[in-house]
């Protein structure tokens, strides 16, 4: 098989402005979605049954359904009843966000419930009600062990975002895509397109490491 | 100063507790025994609504906490406890473990807060780690800053859960001394403790737990050297 | 040469041109298709010179096939021109210009295959592109949902199909596969007609319904084609003369 | 906003067929990525790091690339390499079994790793060696802790399965998106088509939980 | 019998056994003490190569452990391992946990260890657990089940590392009784414990480790009523 790197050449600007994108939609994606889903997290864990239900509801929806779903739907649904009009990287930055929030809540209980339940009867036990407790004791230690999962998931929207190539999002994928479509070829555009991915995720997963790392012996 | 009033605690369909009923005067050290599984922590849980009681009351200084009414947290700045796993929050030092509650819940000024800590500090012999963080501190170190935290909030009466049985022999005697040192001082406080030594020499009572009852109490002299009950005798064959 | 030629009203030189807004699938050489990140074609060519006529600006997007139908509906797209046949359903819910192009379904083959025309096709399995015409005239010759059509999101993958052995046949354009197989000697392939099977279609600019610019489009394409600059863009891409008169008659026929 | 209910009707029967190839394809799927998995999960873990460098790669490949670039490489690259010609069936089988595997060697490696390191000493100190303590110790128990977590992926495999929809495919997603087309409507389609895989995924999580706690009694 | 020759390990930079010779006699018991992180584990891991070696001699019965050419799995069935924290297999019954290893690695018959597995179970008091699972058991029971698997290997050595330490006080006796019984009958054995009550009564030896070395070593009522090294008398006024 002829392995034509000439038209990859020809195409590298394209993927490198889908890279600068897909690495754009990510981190919109990880920081909206962890501030909805510590929201949508701390929702769900309320006692109340009847106050936790849209929460429940929330994160039920978006882990149980395809990611292609919630973006077509965003992009064709969402976004034209909010915008007057579709475009892909509004869609694109609700979708992932969206779909980030109900696995980042679910993160956060985690997070918390992975807890020993003596911090909180610690707390309690020292007068403090339960918001103090939550506040002062509880959060704060979640938060530091959210960290791994939350870099997973930052390395699950960069792959993630590759479905935005179908709704013509110009990311790393739409590229790839366009570049089949110009040369009728299969293996240099998305061969090229896995590269840049394994790049993008590895070296993130390695920062990750380190960052874990360090957060272990302080 | 306690009056615990013929309590019932089931989980679901086990009951745990049978009806204890308890007078505690002021300043009496209570040692609390009996085979795991009897119900102690449970008890001592009870005693600042850890867990909520099923049947019967509890009253702190006369009033009722069972009441649905008494403000909880109210009542738990006065009984401070201390656990067999310490629960000291991993993520602040050890001078933020004993201020926190202080300035949070009592809303002391932070400047007076930090003495009274290093005050706490110096009592249980730790003043040297007040900036540093638990996991760096061996058992017996976290076990003193937990009481010195409880202590901060000046309570009125202190439980203790086996606060000696997690750690390494060699450390048991330096916690033994901050609690004699307490009892000595004249605070209120319920111990279950396997430390029978200590009971001895601190014990104003000792409460023999079985089964979710009191089997027996005494002085501990005579209930350690005179048991009335076969189980309390069976009990003591084993531990002591 | 920034060509207001002054059919919009009151229009000074200073005056901005107004901005429309077009959908394209350009996916779909040699009509509308990606080089590198600037969409080219037939369609745009013919679209700019229609527009640059009737004194508009464009701001043209890729947004793939299906966006098409479903955006111009909710009014966030002005106009749409993406090889779009012109059909009675689609008439229902919006609006056309005259037609611009002559085209017609046709089969692309490989060049050892025994199809001969559509009747051939049966039995055989067909890849097609999702919600066209020739989607439609193959469920008109297969029967709805037929198991041997594969229905792709954009032409490109039905070809892909086609050449890794997953379908043995391509139904499409004969503009779109003639540009094909032409400019893709390598591959092999060939392209067949069936005037019986497949009528000859009309390709429209397409509009939601009631649109305001349908007028301004209409007259200004008659003046390209009038004027010769259709001829000129159609040599450049075909590189042979349009049948005129048929799309004049066709242009009669549906004003 | 007019919702069509006899469009919905009208496409049932094809929502029906595509609903029963998801579930054939998930179920595919998990089992020949179970199978699979294992392998490369006991490859994963050899202590020779030589030896263990392919399947460390094939995991970082699978799990660092997205599955829709995966797709396309396997259904045009792959199948048609060894088949003579695509087939959105085989494809999507190959491709959902190579994603799953990456990930399930990974649940497997887990699983044994978080077993306590007595365990394997126990074993080793009654004289067994390092296979027989694999076999008879640390394996048996590894698989019991890979329930959960085998569970999870035939979930993310259903809703994963949606991505075969762009290589035509014949699943759920393909016939929303077809349904689109032909109707050019937006919420019919792609709700009836969230609500299928929503239906699936909480099934099934139920079932899983249910075993679960079975699981945990014994 | 065991024969151990100024052995050293170190972990990265830290020299954990800073070489131990010691001559075990057969039939002999030798109790271990010391302080925490004192090496006391590492020197029982290293009699059957747990740990590796990193300078120094194993012998046990004349043959050099630490040679690669022996068979370390052979080795292994002949010195029998309790850990601190039981290691029972919690997916196999206790009558299975006893068979594996003869039956997978003895290749003895599933009937003969069965027979052997119920006399062990008896030895140690516990026939009627032969079908029950690891869980449902209390922490007395699991090491009494750990103590009958490593002898059903018939191991010449048994080692013990703390094998109380992880029980309720009043379990710590039952296991106790199984110990003695099993040192009554002969068998060699190296214990680390805390249970000084233990030491004095079985024990022929005490060694007293600290840093990685032995400070002192004698009988255990001379050891602990006149200890010869200050950090013997430290250590053994706060354990005692
Ligand atoms: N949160 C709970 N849910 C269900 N059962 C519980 C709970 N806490 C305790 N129990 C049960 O209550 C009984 C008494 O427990 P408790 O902890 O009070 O005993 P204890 O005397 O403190 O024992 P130990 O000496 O082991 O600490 C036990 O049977 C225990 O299983
Ligand atoms: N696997 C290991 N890796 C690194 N360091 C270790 C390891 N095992 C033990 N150590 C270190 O070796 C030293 C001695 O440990 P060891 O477990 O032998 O002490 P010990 O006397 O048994 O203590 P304890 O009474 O707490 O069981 C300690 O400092 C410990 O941190
Ligand atoms: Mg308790
Ligand atoms: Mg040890």
């Amino acid at each position: 098989m002829d392995f034509k790197f000439d038209i990859i050449i020809d195409y590298a600007p394209y993927f490198w402005e889908g890279t600068l994108l897909t690495i754009g939609l990510s981190i919109a994606g990880i920081l909206l979605g962890t501030i909805l889903g510590l929201f949508i997290g701390l929702g769900k864990i309320i006692r109340n049954k009847w106050l936790a239900f849209p929460f429940t509801c929330y994160v039920t929806f978006f882990r149980g359904t395809p990611l292609l779903v919630q973006i077509l739907l965003v992009h064709f649904g969402v976004v034209p009843l909010f915008l007057g009009e579709t475009n892909g990287i509004v869609a694109g930055v609700i979708a992932l966000t969206l779909n980030a929030a109900g696995y980042i809540a679910e993160i956060f209980r985690a997070g918390i419930q992975s807890l020993d339940k003596g911090q909180m009867e610690a707390a309690r036990s020292l007068g403090m009600n339960y918001f103090q407790a939550m506040r002062y004791v509880i959060v704060p230690q979640a938060f530091k062990r959210m960290i791994p999962p939350l870099g997973n998931e930052f390395v699950v929207l960069i792959k993630d975002s590759s479905l935005l190539s179908v709704v013509a999002t110009p990311e790393i994928m739409y590229w790839g895509r366009m570049m089949t479509g110009q040369y009728a070829r299969v293996w240099e555009p998305y061969l090229t397109a896995a590269f840049i991915y394994l790049f993008l995720t590895l070296t993130l997963t390695i920062l990750l490491n380190q960052l874990e790392k360090r957060l272990k012996t302080e | 100063m306690i009056r615990v009033d013929n309590i019932k605690k089931s989980f679901g369909k086990n009951e745990v507790l049978k009806g204890i009923s308890v007078h505690i005067q002021p300043q009496e050290v209570v040692v609390v025994i009996g085979p795991s599984g009897s119900g102690k922590s449970t008890f001592l849980r009870c005693i600042n609504l850890l867990e909520t009681i099923n049947d019967g009351h509890v009253y702190i200084e006369g009033v009722d906490i069972t009441d649905k009414k008494t403000d909880i947290n109210q009542i738990r700045t006065d009984v401070g406890m201390v656990f067999q796993q310490f629960n000291l929050f991993p993520h602040k030092t050890v001078m933020e473990n004993i201020m926190l509650s202080p300035v949070k819940v009592k809303k002391i000024a932070k400047e007076m807060a930090y003495e009274k800590g290093i005050e706490l500090l110096k009592k249980v012999g730790l003043v040297e780690k007040a900036d540093a963080y638990p996991d760096s501190l061996s058992g017996g170190q976290k076990q003193r800053v937990a009481i010195a935290r409880a202590l901060a909030m000046e309570p009125k009466i202190m439980l203790f859960d086996e606060p000696t049985s997690a750690l390494d022999p060699e450390m048991v005697g330096e916690v033994l001394e901050v609690m004699k040192q307490l009892a000595k001082e004249g605070m209120t406080m319920v111990v279950v403790t396997h430390e029978m030594g200590f009971a001895r020499e601190v014990g104003d009572r000792v409460l023999f737990m079985d089964d979710g009852l009191i089997v027996e109490e005494n002085k501990p002299k005579d209930l350690f050297e005179n048991p009335q009950h076969t189980r309390t005798k069976a009990f003591l064959s084993k531990v002591l | 040469a920034c060509g207001t030629s002054g059919t919009s009203g009151t229009g000074g030189e200073e005056e901005e041109l107004k901005e429309l807004k077009v959908m394209t699938d350009a996916a779909y050489a040699p009509f509308e298709y990606m080089d590198g990140d600037k969409i080219v074609g037939f369609d745009i060519d013919v679209i700019n010179a229609v527009a640059k006529e009737a004194g508009y600006k464009l701001n043209i997007k890729h947004t793939g096939w299906d966006p098409i139908f479903v955006e111009l509906k909710s009014g966030s797209y002005d106009i749409a021109i993406s090889s779009i046949s012109i059909t009675p359903d689609r008439l229902k819910e919006y609006d056309f210009t005259l037609p611009y192009f002559l085209s017609t379904n046709k089969i692309l083959i490989p060049e050892d295959s025994d199809i001969q025309s559509a009747d051939d096709l049966m039995g055989k399995v067909v890849a097609v592109q999702a919600a066209t015409t020739g989607h439609e005239a193959m469920e008109k010759l297969f029967g709805e949902k037929h198991k041997d059509i594969k229905a792709f999101e954009n032409n490109n993958l039905a070809i892909m199909e086609l050449e890794k052995g997953g379908a043995d046949a391509v139904v499409a354009d004969n503009g779109v596969i003639e540009y094909y197989s032409a400019s893709n000697p390598d591959k092999k392939l060939k392209v067949v007609g069936d005037k019986d099977t497949f009528d000859a279609e009309f390709y429209g600019m397409m509009f939601p319904k009631g649109s305001e610019y349908k007028a301004d489009f209409d007259k200004a394409l008659e003046t390209i084609i009038e004027n010769g600059t259709y001829v000129d863009i159609y040599k450049e891409w075909f590189g042979e003369e349009p049948d005129l008169d048929t799309l004049k008659a066709e242009q009669e026929a549906s004003k």
